[in-house]
C-alpha cells in the first residue's frame, strides 16, 4: 500500500531524452493518482525547454492548494506564498528583477475566492507574468469544500444540501481587467495544454490561462474526465483573438467551454510604464539590478 | 547668549499657518539655529479647522517642544484666544489690531492676554493690503514682523520663500513685498518682552525634515530598489515623498491595490535580493500581518515603517499614539519572531530606517520600523553624516562550490544564518515556503525539524542585539543608583529627557534609558538598569501600558506605567508629577 | 473664515416639505463645498421617501473614505466599516434580517483597490442590497492619491510624474460578476441621480449603480463638471437592458460614459438560496429573527 | 476494579485505520466506558501516509492519554514497528501473522516485540477473506478479534457498526462478517497479557464527541442564528457540522470568500442581533486582525473561534501547537482589549462556545475561543447537561422611553456597557463607526473623549472575569504551600493534571491552576497561586513561553518555561521531567 509510481519507467526515459528533466524536481508530486494536476507539472517543463528558458531564470510563484504544490514538483527557483497571495508576490518579484521569468500558479479558491483582488490589479498593470489557474471546481487540499467555481447544486462538506451560490466566470472576469493574453485549456488534452503553457509564457505582458482539471478524489459527479470531456471544444476556426467583443461572448459560455486562445493584444507591460517613469524623473532606465 | 525660544502661529488652514510655520523654521535653521517644530492639523477633509505651527529655537541640543510659548502669533482671534494661555510671562502675544469682522465682548485675542504678558497688536489684514493689494500674504506680514521685531537676519527667510514660490510668478512677488511690509513694522516697534534671539553659535550644518522625510532619505542612502504602498495617514508621505525621488533613481515604486498586495510585493521583491520596502500604520499593519509571518518562515528580508496613530481600529487619523506596540511585536500566528526597531527622533528615523535594510538582509527577516504621527511630521534640524553609514550589500553569500545538487537555502550554520542563493544564480534553484521544511527547503513536518528550524530562526536575532553601528538603547542622566529610572521609547523618550533635566533641578536622582530595539528585547541591559533604579517609570501614549508590559514580561519585574491617550505628545509636567510622586516614595523608603 | 453654509434657506424648506427631513441627519457634511458627494445625500432621502422605507428600516453601511461619511449624514441606522469591507458586512447585515433594506456606499478605491476582492461575490450571490459606487477617479480622504480609476497620466502626489496604470472599468467589470441591476449616474444630474438610485432600491437583488462624482479639491484638470459635463451622454433609446451582450458592450465605452440602466434581470437571491437549503433540510423557513 | 487501558491502532489511511478507531471508542462509550481518544493522520493530501487511532478507555475520570499503550494493533508492518515500543510490558501486540508480501528480515512486527510484550499474531487478511471474500474488512476482523479476546460484549459494537454504514448494502454487512469472524477467534484465543476490562460501573449516560462537534453543539444550544467561514484546517469540520445542522433549524450558514468577509459578515450580522461566529486558524486570524479591531471599537458582539496548528505561516497544518496565543490577545492595533477563553477538554469546549454568545452579548464586544488541533480533534465521553446552560439573550435593552432624540448607542453606564438599539427599532438610529467617536456615536476626537471611551472599553470587560457559571480559572491538587505549581492552559491542561497526579506519588506537593479566561486575565487570583508556590512551571506547545509571557507581563513575577513544539501533545513523562528538577531546588532552598 505504498503509493503508485506516477512515472513509469518509459515516461521518464521520454522526458529525459527531450531535455525536460532539467526541468522536473527530484520530489515526487504528491497528488492523487488521477489527478488533473499531473498534466500541467508535464507541460511546463516542455513549454520552458522549447522557449530556451533555463531553469534559473524561472520562478514558479504560487498560492496555497493541491495546485500550489507546484513549485516543488519543479526544478526552478520557486515560491510557495499564502493562500491567495501569488499574484502580488509575483509582481513583486518581476518588478524587482525584469530578466526572470515568471509563472504564477494556483487553485480556483487561491485565485477568485481569497485572492480575487488582486487579479484585476495584475491584470490592468499589465505585470509580464503568466497565471496557470488551475480550475477544478474544489477546494482540494482541505478536502473538497465549494469553491467559487463549483456548479449550482454541487453538494460539498460546506454545501450538504447543495451549493447555493451562482459560480464566477474567470475567463469573462479576466477579460474585462485588461489581460492582454487570456486562453483556456483542459488537463484532459495535454498537448494542446503544453502548446498553450509556452505560448502563454511567450507573450509578452500578462497571460491567463485557464486550465480545468479534475479532482478525482472529490469531485465524482461533476467535473469529471467523462463530463468535461464531452463538453470541451475547440474555439471556432473563425474567432477572431483580437476582438474583445468575440472574445466576451465566447466566454460567457460556459456550458462547452471553449479551448483556445480567447484574446491577445499588445501595450505597455507594467516595467515599460515604470521605466517611462524614470524617463521623465530624469533618471537612467535599465540600470544593472543588483540581482544576479 | 543661548537661544531657546518657542514660537506658536495659530490660525486655520486657508490663512497659511502652517507655511508660515514651515518658512519660519527652515528661515531659523537656514540661519544656523537647532529647531524642533511640530504642527496641529485638522482632521476634517476641508481644510477649515484650526491648525498651529510650533517651533522652538535653541541653541543646545534640544529634545522636545516645551510647556510654555515664548512667543503666540494669532492669523484669527477665535483659534487664538484658546491659545493665548500658553504663553508664558513676558512672552509676546502677536495680534490682528484691526479685525474685519466686529467682534463681540471677549471674542478679541487682546481681552484675553494677561497682564504679565505683552501685547503686540499689529494691523495684520491692512499691511498685507495695503503691500499687495489682497489679504492673502497676512501669513507673510507676521513673518516679516517676528523677524523684524526680533532682529533677524531677512536673507535666510528671503532664500526660502525663494525656493518655496519659484515659478508661482506673482506669488513670490506679493511674499517677499508682504514680508517686508512686517518686517519694517517689526524693526519699528518697540520690544518689551525678554524674548531675545541670541546668535546661533557656531552655527550648524543642518538640513531640516520630519521624520517621514528622513525615513525616506534613510531608504535613499541605502540604496532601496524597490517600494510597494498604499497610501495610509500618517505614512503617506513617505511613499510621496519616494515617488518623486526614486525614478529619479531609476528605481521602481508601485502604489498598489491595498496594505496585503504591498507587503506581498516588497516580500516578492526582497526574494529576488532587492532592498524593498513598504510603509503604512496600524490598519494597514494589521492586515499584513499573515503575509509578515510567510516573511519570517521563508526568512526573506523586508522593511515596513509603521507610523502609527490613534487606535484602535480606524480610530483617530490624524492624531498621534503609540499603541501599536503589540501588533508590532505579537501580531502575527504562530511563534514568529521579528525585528522591531523605533527611533526616537528624527535623526533617528533616518538612521533606523537605512538599519532596516541591512538588518532584513543580514538576518533575513521583516524589520518593522515604528514611527508615530509625533514623529513623522515632527520636524528637527539634523546634521548629516558626510556619507550614508549603511552598507550597500549585507546578503550572506552561498561559498564557492555549494552551489548545485547541495546548496541548502536552509542550512544550520554557525550564526543560524544560510547562505542566501537569488533568482537567476546557477545552480541555486530551491523552493521557500510558509510550510515547516528541512535545511533544503522541501517541507517537512518532522518534530525534531520543527524544533530546530524553530530555534534558528529564533536564535539568528540575537545577533541584532549586537548589530554594528547601531544604538540599540541608551542609558542618559545620573550614573550608578537613582531615585527614579525613566524606561521609554519612541517620540516619547525627548519627553522624557527633558523631565530628566527638571528632575535633576529639583535634586531628584533620575535616568533616562531609551530602547529603541524592541524585539528582540535588550533584557539584559534593561533589568541592569532596573538594578539601578528605586522606582522605574515607563511613561507612554497608550491606555493599556504595551511598553510596560513588554518590560515586565521581558525581565519579570514590576514598572509603574504612566499613560495618556489624548492624541497631543505627552507633556513634560504632567511626567514630572509622576517623578516626584515617586521619589518621594523612594526617599520614604531610604529613610 | 468658517465654513460655508451648503445649505440654503429655500433649499432646506423644500427638503422639509416633501417629507425628506427625517432622513437627513443633524450632522452636516463635512465634504468641501462643491464636491459632487452632496448630489447624492440629497438623492438618497428622495428615494426612501418615495420607496416608503422608514429611517429605522434602512441600514446605511460603507467603508472608509470622503465617500464613506455618508452614514452620517443621513438618519438612518449606520454602519461606518473599514476601508474596502462595506460588501461582506452588509451581506451579513441582510443575511440576519431580511427586512431591512441595506445600501452600501464607497468610493473607487474602497470599491476596486482593497475592496475589490467582495464584489465579485457579493454580486454572484445576488445578496438584496444595492451598492453605491461613489467614482470621483481618487483616493479624497487621504488627499488625492492614485486610484484604481484614476485616468493613465494623471499626476497625484503618489504619481508626480504620471499614473502609469490602465484604470479599471467597475461597471463592466460588476457585469461580469452577475450583478442583476447595473447602472450609471452622474453627480452633476441630481434628478437622474435622485431616480436612479430609487430603481436600484426597488430592485430585489444586488444593484450596483455607478456614480460618477467630481473630486473638486484634488482633481482640477481631469474629471471636473466641466470636462464631465460634456461627456456623459443618455443610454442609447433602443438599449435593450435585458440583453448582458449589450451591457458589456456599452460599459466597454469609457470615453462617452452612458447614464441609465445598463442591465436589469431577475434570479434568487442569497436569502432564496439559503432558504432553499432550509427547506432542503427539512427546517422551517422564514422564522422569525431574534432581532426588531 | 477500575479499567484503564490504552489501545493504539496503526495503519495507513487506505486500510480503514481511523475508522476502526472510531467503531472501538464509539462501542466502548456506548458500553458505558469513558473514553479519550486522539488519532494521528497523515500530512499529505493522499491519503497513504501513517494513521494512528489511540484510544484511552477508563472508568474514572482522565485528563490525557497516557505514555504507554496497553494494547498496539499494526494493520501494516510498516507503520507498526516503529510503535511496538510504546506497548508496555506484559502488554499486547496485534498484528498480522500471514503477510501478504514478502518482508524482509527486521520488516515484520514479530522481530521487534520485546520479550515482556505479548504477542498475538492474527491471520487478518485470510480472516477478511474469508469471510467476506475481499481484504477489505481487516480493520473489523481485528476489532471483532480485540472484542473477542478482551470478553467485551458484542452488542454496542453492532449497534455502531449499523449506524456507520446505514445504507450502504453489501459493505454494512461484510463488516458484520468479518467482526463476526474475528469476534470467534478473539474468544478462543488464550489471552496471556494482564490487560483486563472490568465493568464500566454504573455506566456513564455520556455522548462521544470531538473538540470541534462539542464547539459546534454549544454554538446550536446558544441559538446561534448566522455563521460565516472558511475551510481551513482544524477547523474546517466546525463549518462542516453546522452546515449540516443550522439548516434545519431555519438558521444560516454561508461559506464566505475568505476571512476577512467571515470576520465581515460575521460582525455585520452581530450590528442586527444575531448571534454569530466565525472559526478559522491562525493565518485566518492574521487576516481578520483589523476587522477585529472595528469590532472592539464599534462595541459589536462576535464569536471567532480559533483552532490553533503548527506556525508560523502555513507551518505545520495538520500538527497541533499552543502559538497563537500572542496574536488572540495582542494581535491588534490600538488599545484593542478583547475576550480570549481557551477550554482545556472537550466538554470545555462546549460550554465556551455557547458560553462566548453570551459574553459577546453581554459586554458587545468580539470574543475569542482558542483551540488547537489537538482538541479540535480529540475525541472524550462527554455527559451532556439536561438543558443547555446557556442564557438566550444577554442583550441590554434600551430603557423605555430613551428611544428618539436622546438615545446614545454609546452612553456612559455604571458598568460601561451601553443599551443597544438593533436596527428595526424605531427611534434608535445610530452610525457605529470604528473613528474614536462620542456617545452619540458621533465622531469625536477630542482628547477628553478618547480617554473615556478608551476606558469604557477596557473597564467594561472587567464583569467578564465575574461572568456568571463560568469558569474562569480553577485549582487543582494540593492546597496551600506547594513545591511546585503549574500554571497551564488549553489543551495542555490534562497531560499537566496527569503529572500532578504522578507528582503526589513521588511526595511531591504539586498544584495546578487552569487559567480559562485568558483576556481580560485573572491576575489576583494567578498572583494568588503563584504566592503558594515554591516554583512555578508553564508547559506549553510553542516555541516562546507565549502565556508564561503573559504571565509575567500581568503578574511582574518570573516562571520557569517548558516548550515543546514537536506538533504533537506534551509528554507525562518530559513535564514530570522538570517538576522533579523543579522540586528538587525547591528543597533545597527550604533545606
Ligand atoms: C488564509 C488561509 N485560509 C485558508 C487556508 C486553507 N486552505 C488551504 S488551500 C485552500 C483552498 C484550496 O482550493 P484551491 O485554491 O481551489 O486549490 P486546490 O486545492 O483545489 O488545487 C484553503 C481554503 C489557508 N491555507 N490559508
Ligand atoms: C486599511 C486601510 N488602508 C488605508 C486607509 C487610508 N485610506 C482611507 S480612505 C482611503 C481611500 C479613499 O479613496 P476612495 O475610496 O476612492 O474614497 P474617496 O475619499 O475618494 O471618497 C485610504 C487609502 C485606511 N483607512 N485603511
Ligand atoms: S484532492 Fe483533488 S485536486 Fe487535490 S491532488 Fe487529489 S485529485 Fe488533485
Ligand atoms: S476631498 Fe474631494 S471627494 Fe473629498 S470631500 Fe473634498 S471634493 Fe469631495
Ligand atoms: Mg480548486
Ligand atoms: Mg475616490
Amino acid at each position: 500500500m505504498t503509493p503508485q509510481p506516477i512515472y513509469l519507467e518509459e515516461k521518464l526515459k521520454e522526458v529525459q531524452e527531450s531535455g525536460r528533466l532539467a526541468y522536473r524536481s527530484k520530489s515526487m508530486p504528491t497528488w492523487c493518482p488521477g489527478c488533473g494536476y499531473f498534466s500541467i507539472v508535464d507541460g511546463l517543463p516542455g513549454a520552458l525547454n522549447d522557449l530556451g528558458i533555463a531553469p534559473k531564470d524561472a520562478v514558479v510563484v504560487s498560492g496555497i492548494g493541491c495546485s500550489s504544490r507546484f513549485p516543488f514538483f519543479v526544478n526552478t527557483y520557486g515560491f510557495h506564498t499564502l493562500h491567495g497571495r501569488v499574484l502580488p508576490v509575483a509582481t513583486g518579484i518581476k518588478t524587482a528583477n525584469d530578466a526572470l521569468t515568471v509563472i504564477a500558479v494556483g487553485g480556483d479558491g487561491d485565485g477568485f475566492a481569497i485572492g480575487g483582488g488582486h487579479v484585476p490589479h495584475a491584470a490592468r498593470r499589465n505585470v509580464d507574468l503568466t497565471y496557470l489557474l488551475f480550475d477544478n471546481g474544489i477546494y482540494g487540499l482541505t478536502k473538497g469544500q465549494t469553491s467559487p467555481t463549483s456548479s449550482v447544486g454541487f453538494k460539498t462538506p460546506t454545501s450538504p444540501y447543495e451549493n447555493p451560490d451562482q459560480p464566477l466566470n474567470p475567463l469573462l472576469m479576466v477579460l474585462t481587467y485588461g489581460a492582454t493574453w487570456v486562453g483556456q485549456a483542459y488537463a484532459g488534452r495535454p498537448q494542446q495544454l503544453e502548446t498553450m503553457i509556452k505560448q502563454a509564457i511567450a507573450h509578452r505582458g500578462f497571460s491567463y490561462l485557464h486550465i480545468l482539471s479534475p479532482c478525482v478524489t472529490f469531485d465524482k459527479t461533476d467535473r469529471t474526465y467523462v463530463r468535461l470531456g464531452d463538453l470541451v471544444r475547440d474555439l471556432p476556426a473563425n474567432h477572431d483573438k483580437g476582438d474583445l467583443g468575440a472574445a466576451l461572448h465566447l466566454a460567457m459560455d460556459t456550458a462547452t467551454p471553449a479551448l483556445g486562445v480567447f484574446y491577445e493584444t499588445q501595450r505597455p507591460t507594467l516595467a515599460d510604464a515604470l521605466d517611462g517613469l524614470v524617463e521623465k524623473a530624469g533618471g537612467s532606465v535599465g540600470q544593472k539590478r543588483r540581482t544576479a | 547668549m543661548k537661544t531657546d525660544i518657542q514660537i506658536a502661529i495659530c490660525g486655520s488652514a486657508g490663512e497659511g499657518t502652517i507655511a508660515a510655520g514651515d518658512i519660519l523654521r527652515n528661515a531659523l535653521a537656514g540661519a544656523g539655529y537647532r529647531v524642533i517644530s511640530f504642527d496641529a492639523y485638522p482632521a476634517e477633509i476641508r481644510g477649515f479647522g484650526k491648525c498651529v505651527a510650533r517651533l522652538r529655537v535653541t541653541t543646545e541640543q534640544a529634545y522636545s517642544l516645551k510647556e510654555k510659548s515664548d512667543v503666540l502669533v494669532c492669523l484669527n482671534d477665535e483659534h487664538g484666544i484658546p491659545h493665548v494661555g500658553e504663553v508664558r510671562d513676558f512672552g509676546a502675544v502677536i495680534y490682528e489690531a484691526k479685525s474685519i469682522v466686529h467682534l463681540a465682548e471677549g471674542s478679541h485675542v487682546s481681552g484675553h492676554i494677561r497682564p504679565a504678558q505683552v501685547p503686540y497688536p499689529l494691523a495684520i489684514r491692512e499691511l498685507s493690503e495695503r503691500a499687495t493689494g489682497a489679504i492673502r500674504s497676512r501669513n507673510m506680514v507676521v513673518l516679516g514682523y517676528i523677524a523684524g521685531l526680533f532682529h533677524l537676519a531677512k536673507e535666510p527667510f528671503e532664500k526660502i520663500i525663494n525656493t518655496k514660490f519659484k515659478g508661482k510668478g506673482k506669488a513670490a512677488e506679493d511674499n517677499h513685498k508682504a514680508f517686508d511690509a512686517g518686517y519694517e513694522t517689526g524693526a519699528a516697534t518697540f520690544k518689551l518682552d525678554d524674548v531675545n534671539f541670541g546668535p546661533p553659535g557656531k552655527g550648524l550644518q543642518a538640513v531640516m525634515l520630519n521624520g517621514n522625510a528622513a525615513v525616506a532619505k534613510g531608504c535613499l542612502d541605502a540604496g532601496i530598489d524597490n517600494f510597494f504602498g498604499y497610501p495610509i495617514t500618517p505614512a503617506t508621505t513617505i511613499m510621496e515623498r519616494l515617488a518623486v525621488e526614486m525614478p529619479k533613481r531609476g528605481k521602481r515604486l508601485l502604489q498598489t491595490e491595498d496594505e496585503i498586495a504591498a507587503i506581498s510585493t516588497t516580500i516578492g521583491a526582497g526574494y529576488t535580493g532587492a532592498r524593498s520596502a513598504t510603509a503604512t500604520s496600524g490598519p494597514g499593519l494589521a492586515l499584513m500581518s499573515e503575509m509578515l509571518g510567510l516573511g519570517i518562515m521563508a526568512e526573506v528580508p523586508s522593511v515596513v515603517f509603521v507610523s502609527q496613530r490613534g487606535g484602535p481600529s480606524t480610530g483617530i487619523p490624524t492624531k498621534t499614539e503609540q499603541s501599536d506596540l503589540n501588533i508590532a511585536i505579537y501580531g502575527g500566528h504562530g511563534d514568529a519572531p521579528r525585528i522591531v526597531l523605533a527611533p526616537t527622533n528624527v535623526e533617528g528615523c533616518y538612521r533606523c530606517a537605512g538599519k532596516a535594510f541591512e538588518m532584513a538582509e543580514r538576518y533575513q527577516t521583516p524589520v518593522i520600523v515604528l514611527l508615530d504621527l509625533y514623529l513623522s511630521n515632527r520636524y528637527e534640524t539634523v546634521v548629516m553624516p558626510a556619507k550614508p553609514p549603511f552598507e550597500p550589500n549585507c546578503d550572506k553569500p552561498v561559498p564557492k562550490g555549494d552551489l548545485g545538487a547541495g546548496y541548502k537555502r536552509f542550512g544550520f550554520t554557525e550564526d543560524d544564518v544560510s547562505p542566501r542563493a537569488l533568482p537567476g544564480m546557477a545552480g541555486g534553484m530551491h523552493v521557500v515556503t510558509g510550510l515547516e521544511h528541512n535545511e533544503l527547503g522541501r517541507v517537512n513536518e518532522q518534530p525534531e525539524m520543527h524544533e530546530a528550524m524553530s530555534r534558528k530562526r529564533h536564535d539568528k536575532l540575537k545577533a541584532a542585539l549586537q548589530h554594528p553601528d547601531f544604538t540599540h538603547y541608551k542609558r542618559f542622566g545620573d550614573e550608578g543608583r537613582v531615585d527614579v529610572g525613566i524606561l521609554a521609547w519612541g517620540s516619547t523618550v525627548g519627553e522624557c529627557l527633558e523631565v530628566m533635566f527638571l528632575a535633576h533641578l529639583e535634586g531628584i536622582a533620575c535616568a533616562v534609558m531609551k530602547v529603541v530595539m524592541l524585539s528582540p528585547f535588550p533584557t539584559e541591559a534593561v533589568a541592569a538598569f532596573m538594578d539601578d533604579c528605586d522606582a522605574v517609570l515607563v511613561p507612554e501614549l497608550n491606555y493599556q501600558g504595551q511598553f510596560a508590559h513588554l518590560i515586565q514580561a521581558e525581565t519579570g519585574r514590576p514598572v509603574h506605567r504612566y499613560n495618556r491617550v489624548t492624541g497631543t505628545p505627552m507633556r513634560v509636567e504632567d511626567i514630572m508629577a509622576q517623578v516626584r510622586r515617586l521619589a518621594k516614595t523612594a526617599t520614604r523608603k531610604a529613610a
